[in-house]
């Protein structure tokens, strides 16, 4: 590792092994995937409202291209935005600032990670202009529809998608071993487990969770592709191959994925929430230990995205009853979060707004989510739009909403300067106004027995009332689309024109402010004690509201301001 | 780096029971190929990749938390083996043939 | 100890753990969870089809054998090589790690000489589903066997030099990795017939 | 919300209603709550002059119970869910009733082909015969179906009978369904089976037992011919 600053241009911006690079790196291509992924969202969404018609910016989608439309948007939004932005994006920008290293632990496999990233991307979007179109088996790629050529129509695109989705589990695989390596081993004196930043031990469990569960699918993913491309028969029921393999194969992946995203999503909230109300987390330890648990319960409900596909009936009790009760840890959690408001001094800053809005908006999601968890009333609510609405009401929260409260709160270490509050404002509510109008109505829709994946609902005699609903959602997404272009706007522009922000503008106290905005190479000028736990804001007494992590006890007593207890 | 070389195994004791071992399952896949003998050959690979584990791959002097990633890792492809096996291998709803 | 000025101290972690093993330590275990995946996936379908026994019967025993002695053979001059470094003695390492790569590639030959008995006696890698699963299962370790000798003739060059010797303990518990993987590909693919 | 609910002609339907029913009222009552807790620490403790925040890191149980109460009563819910909910799943999946009739049900791109049994109640028999996109089915009687697939998987999808079963080429699935009220209606396929799986749409009609009877004779004549 070297200290000095690279001199060369392409050392510094494109080939560049400091992770703050990296992680913008992340988050741009994150982002914009994002408006592909949004604009594909739109694309589908028109078509559902008003079948047939020419799309404006698109043309006439076609049912199989609609089919390619919906999986690309799945795809795209879970593996090509959350991932990169969240996990990838955040992890790599915070968790060195955050235990006070200079860097990664390995900065030149950080940036091959990225670039492999990179190269995944460029496969995903190249696979929408071979012949015979994208893939079409949806976000799961359920076999025998994906795994044989004539079944569906397309041939490279869907070995297009098995590859890019294999170079992104590498990449992500790669950046995940670096980024539990740093955050285990590359915590400064005096920083216990203890004293991680909640943000860092979410992004560590679920860089864990990742590891532990994507194994088995990559195995099942090579299966795919074998299958495709040589005719083998491991998902050939004629072969004496399995299709529910595959199926248990990815959901085995699948769940723990979703929780993947949720984890470093509620890692940056509970940053934002802790700064922005001046009070000191509530139960750490208690919310640590319910990340641990739904980590470890996230590996034995996946068959509940399988009640009716084939699954051995008896199977359906066990797993109804592990996902049911994963609603407790993720209770403890948004309770903790919910009661530090208690007693607190709320700022209202976007990044504020954002993150309330998003507990707001996620629980709907989750207890959505307990509905779907029922194996009877899966029966009907099964692969119908009341399942899209509980996972948007999930994944949208935890994309975009967490995503933009990191965004608008950490936007001094990523750029030195502050995004406009006023702009972030208008942002704020057209986002949310408009993401509510966009999926509500889906539930309804879902209620009426709407199934997924259908190119037009109106060939459906008992859809036809619900066409009013249709058009509303879709009213919904173009505003969800309008209302970022302040914020793409904002975010452009606020790189020259922001209010230069200093080392700490929101007076928080995690080790990522005790350095310049943004962080020179090798983040810190001087190497970093941690004298005490993350969250110390209004410690009891006088004084300040808040004492950083890094600032050296004063030579007075200070007041007993342990946030976790010392033996537990 | 020391302390590994304080608790450093025979490696040739632990080598010498690694091929006694497989000389030991080779003998016994001739005898037979009933469920027992084949247990025992498993019983005893699962002996085989514990010693490599702890001696070679020195698991036996790491911090704890390797040891519990190793035994985590272990219980998660059990869970999956265990959840898997009314579908794939008994097969509700089975059709001659498949 | 000797010579401790030529060994590489690792950098200060906040676990007993230098970084390169922590890594290592989760990178085996990914390895583990596709391996694991594989196998079980295996272990699953083949309990489906009880008749597989048959076509088990048809993989070399001998050559499997064969296969898993010069492994675990290879294994001992990996845990030597990391062994003479410790006691500095880096030419040692070097020549035990070559050795070990000359056992990768008398594993590989006999595997080559399987391949092609099979070929030639018509099982394909779609001739049945067992037979996808023993070229798949097999390739899949192979290809884990010559990434493993590519790294270990850069370490040991790299440690002649006296550079990275820490490298040394890292490729050797891959090795590792590799060998028990195939203590289970063993007996699951060529005894238990 | 619930009362977009399509009709229901099925004898369990009433059951899964009930289930979705149970549940929604426990969790909207849980979420209202919630966010109304929320809505109102937010106004309460908004940011004031010279007022400062308090400091509860709740390290003692004692403060913990604040929390950890309410989520022993989220489990006493669960367990609640759970109980109402199993049965209903053992009734409409694992518990088959005897059947009065018997019939196959083939998914393949992209139409739904109908086997019924015949005169002598088995399948694979010279009197089959066939119906293809429309299933005729007798007023309150059980009808047993096996569930299987041509080419790639299926969703035997009838929202009015409360009924949704993939089709999974290689197994036959069983499963069975009573209706309970005359008319025609409509089954869709809920699984994405490639590029028509949007139009693979089929017919339910529910007829009187006598006019059933009839039909079924004719076409057993019609078809063996
Ligand atoms: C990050 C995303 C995310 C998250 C966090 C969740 C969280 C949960 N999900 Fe969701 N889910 C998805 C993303 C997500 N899901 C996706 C993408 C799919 C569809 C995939 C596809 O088919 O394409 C899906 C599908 C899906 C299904 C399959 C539906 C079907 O296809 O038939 C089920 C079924 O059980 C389910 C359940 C749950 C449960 C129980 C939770 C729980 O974790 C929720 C826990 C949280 C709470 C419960 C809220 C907090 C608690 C309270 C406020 C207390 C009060 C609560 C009670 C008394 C219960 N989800
Ligand atoms: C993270 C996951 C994620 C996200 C965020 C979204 C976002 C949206 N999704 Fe999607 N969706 C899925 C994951 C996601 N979705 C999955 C997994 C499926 C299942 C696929 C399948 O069935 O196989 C699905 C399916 C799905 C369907 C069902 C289709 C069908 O079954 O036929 C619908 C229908 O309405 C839909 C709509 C939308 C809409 C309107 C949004 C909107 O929220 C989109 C809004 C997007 C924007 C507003 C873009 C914002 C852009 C920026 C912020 C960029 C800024 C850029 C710079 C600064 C450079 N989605
Ligand atoms: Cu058949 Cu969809
Ligand atoms: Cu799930």
């Amino acid at each position: 590792m070297s200290h000095g600053e690279p001199e060369s241009f392409v050392r510094k911006y494109i080939f560049s092994v400091d992770h703050k690079v990296i992680a913008k790196q992340y988050m741009i291509t994150g982002l914009f995937m994002a408006l592909l992924g949004g604009f594909l969202a739109y694309a589908l969404r028109s078509q559902l409202a008003w079948p047939g018609d020419s799309i404006v910016g698109l043309g006439v989608i076609a049912p199989h291209a609609y089919n390619s439309v919906v999986t690309l948007h799945g795809t795209i939004m879970v593996f090509w935005v959350a991932m990169p932005i969240l996990v990838a994006g955040f992890g790599n920008l915070l968790v060195p600032l955050m235990v006070g290293a200079e860097d990664m632990a390995f900065p030149r496999l950080n940036m091959l990670s990225y670039w492999v990233f990179f190269l995944s991307t460029i496969v995903i979007i190249a696979s929408f202009f071979v012949p015979g179109g994208a893939a079409g088996g949806g976000w799961t790629a359920y076999p025998p529809l994906s795994g044989t050529v004539h079944a569906s129509g397309v041939n490279w695109g869907m070995n297009l998608w098995i590859l890019a989705v294999a170079l992104e589990f590498v990449a992500f695989l790669i950046g995940g071993i670096n980024i539990i390596t740093t955050g285990i081993n590359m915590r400064v004196p005096g920083m216990s487990m203890w004293d991680l930043p909640l943000f860092v031990w979410e992004e560590l469990i679920a860089s864990i969770v990742f590891l532990l569960a994507v194994g088995p699918l990559i195995a099942g993913a090579v299966m795919l592709l074998l299958d495709r491309s040589f005719g083998t028969g491991f998902y050939a029921p004629s072969a004496g191959g399995d299709p529910l393999l595959f199926q248990h194969l990815f959901w085995f992946f699948g769940h723990p994925e979703v929780y993947v995203l949720l984890l470093p999503a509620l890692g940056i909230m509970g940053e934002v929430l802790c700064a922005f109300s001046r009070k000191t987390i509530f139960g750490y330890r208690t919310i640590v230990w319910s990340v641990i648990s739904a980590g470890l319960l996230s590996f034995v409900v996946w068959a509940h995205h399988q009640f009716v596909s084939g699954l051995d009936p008896r199977l359906a009790f066990p797993f109804s009853v592990t996902t049911i009760l994963i609603s407790v840890p993720f209770a403890v959690h948004l309770f903790a979060f919910i009661a530090t408001l208690y007693k607190a001094s709320i700022r209202f800053t976007v990044a504020m707004a954002f993150t309330l809005a998003m507990i707001a908006l996620f629980m709907i999601g989750g207890v959505t989510g307990v509905i779907n968890g029922s194996a009877a009333a899966d029966i009907f609510i099964h692969d119908t739009y009341f399942v899209v609405a509980h996972f948007h009401y999930t994944l949208v929260p935890i994309v975009f909403f967490a995503t933009f409260s990191g965004i608008y709160f950490w936007y001094p270490k990523l750029f030195g300067r502050l995004m406009n509050e006023g702009l972030g404002w208008v942002h704020f509510a057209g986002t949310f106004f408009f993401f509510n109008l966009t999926f509500i109505p889906q539930f309804a829709l879902g209620l009426m027995g709407h199934h997924r994946r259908i190119a037009n609902p109106q060939i459906f005699e008992f859809l036809r009332d619900g066409q009013g609903l249709q058009v509303l959602s879709t009213i919904g997404v173009i505003g969800l689309l309008a209302a970022q272009v302040p914020f793409v706007y904002n975010f452009f522009a606020s790189m020259v024109r922001g209010k230069p922000a200093g080392r700490n503008p929101w007076e928080a106290t995690t080790l990522e402010w005790a350095t310049a905005s943004p962080p020179p190479h090798g983040n810190f000028d001087e190497p970093q004690t941690a004298y005490r736990g993350p969250y110390v804001y209004s410690p009891p007494g006088e004084g300040p509201d808040w004492i950083p992590q890094f600032e050296p006890p004063a030579e007075a007593l200070e007041p007993d301001t342990a946030i976790s207890e010392t033996a537990s | 780096m020391s302390e590994t070389t304080e608790h450093r195994s025979n490696y040739f004791m632990v080598f010498g029971i690694l091929v006694a071992a497989l000389a030991i399952s080779l003998a016994l896949a001739a005898v037979s190929t009933g469920p027992i003998v084949v247990a025992a050959i498993f019983a005893i690979a699962t002996v085989k990749a514990y010693l490599v584990l702890t001696h070679f791959i020195h698991l036996n002097v790491e911090p704890r938390f390797i040891k519990v990633l190793v035994i985590g890792l272990l219980a998660v492809l059990t869970v999956l083996y265990i959840g898997l096996v009314p579908d794939i291998v008994w097969v509700f709803g089975r059709m001659e043939g498949a | 100890m000797t010579n401790s000025a030529i060994i590489e101290q690792p950098m200060e972690t906040a676990t007993e753990l230098p970084n390169s093993r922590m890594a290592i330590w989760w990178f085996l275990a990914s390895e583990v969870a596709i391996f694991g995946g594989l196998i079980v996936a295996y272990v699953l379908v083949r309990l489906h089809h009880p008749e597989w026994g048959e076509y088990a019967s048809h993989t070399i025993n001998a050559a499997g054998a064969i296969n898993t002695m010069v492994l675990l053979t290879s294994s001992l001059a990996v845990v030597l090589a990391h062994q003479a470094v410790e006691e500095g003695k880096l030419e040692k390492a070097s020549k035990l790690l070559l050795t070990t790569v000359a056992f990768g590639l008398v594993f590989l030959a006999i595997k080559a000489y399987e391949y092609t008995h099979e070929l030639h006696a018509g099982f394909t890698p779609v001739t049945n589903l067992f037979w996808s699963f023993y070229y798949l299962m097999t390739g899949l370790h192979g290809l884990h066997v010559v990434g493993g000798m590519i790294a270990m003739i850069a370490v040991s060059r790299s440690v002649r030099r006296g550079e990275h010797s820490a490298r040394v303990e890292c490729v050797g518990m891959y090795w590792h990795l590799v060998d028990i993987v195939w203590i289970f590909l063993f007996p699951l693919l060529y005894l238990a017939s | 919300m619930l009362d977009f609910l399509p009709e229901n002609i099925s004898s369990f339907g009433g059951e899964i209603d009930g289930v979705i029913t149970y549940i929604w009222r426990i969790i909207l009552a849980w979420l209202v709550a919630t966010e109304a807790v929320l809505v109102y620490l937010l106004v309460r403790y908004r940011r004031r002059e010279g007022r400062r925040a308090a400091w509860l890191p709740a390290t003692t149980w004692r403060a913990k119970a604040w929390i950890l109460v309410p989520a022993v009563f989220v489990t006493i819910c669960d367990i609640g869910i759970e109980a109402r909910s199993a049965p209903v799943w053992d009734e409409v999946k694992l518990e088959l009733p005897e059947p009065d009739l018997l019939i196959r049900v083939t998914g393949r791109q992209f139409v739904w082909t109908f086997t019924y049994a015949g005169p002598d109640g088995e399948l694979d028999t010279a009197d089959d015969f066939e119906a293809i996109t429309d299933l005729y089915v007798p007023r309150d009687r059980v009808v047993r179906f096996q569930l299987e697939s041509a080419d790639v998987l299926h969703s035997f999808w009838v929202p009015v009978l409360r009924l949704k079963q993939d089709a999974v080429p290689g197994r036959s699935i069983p499963g069975w369904f009573e209706a309970t009220a005359d008319g025609r209606y409509e089954i869709a396929c809920a699984e994405l089976c490639g590029a028509s799986h949007t139009a693979m749409r089929g017919r339910l009609t529910v007829q009187p037992p006598e006019i059933f009877d009839a039909w079924s004779s004719t076409m057993a004549e019609q078809q063996s011919l």
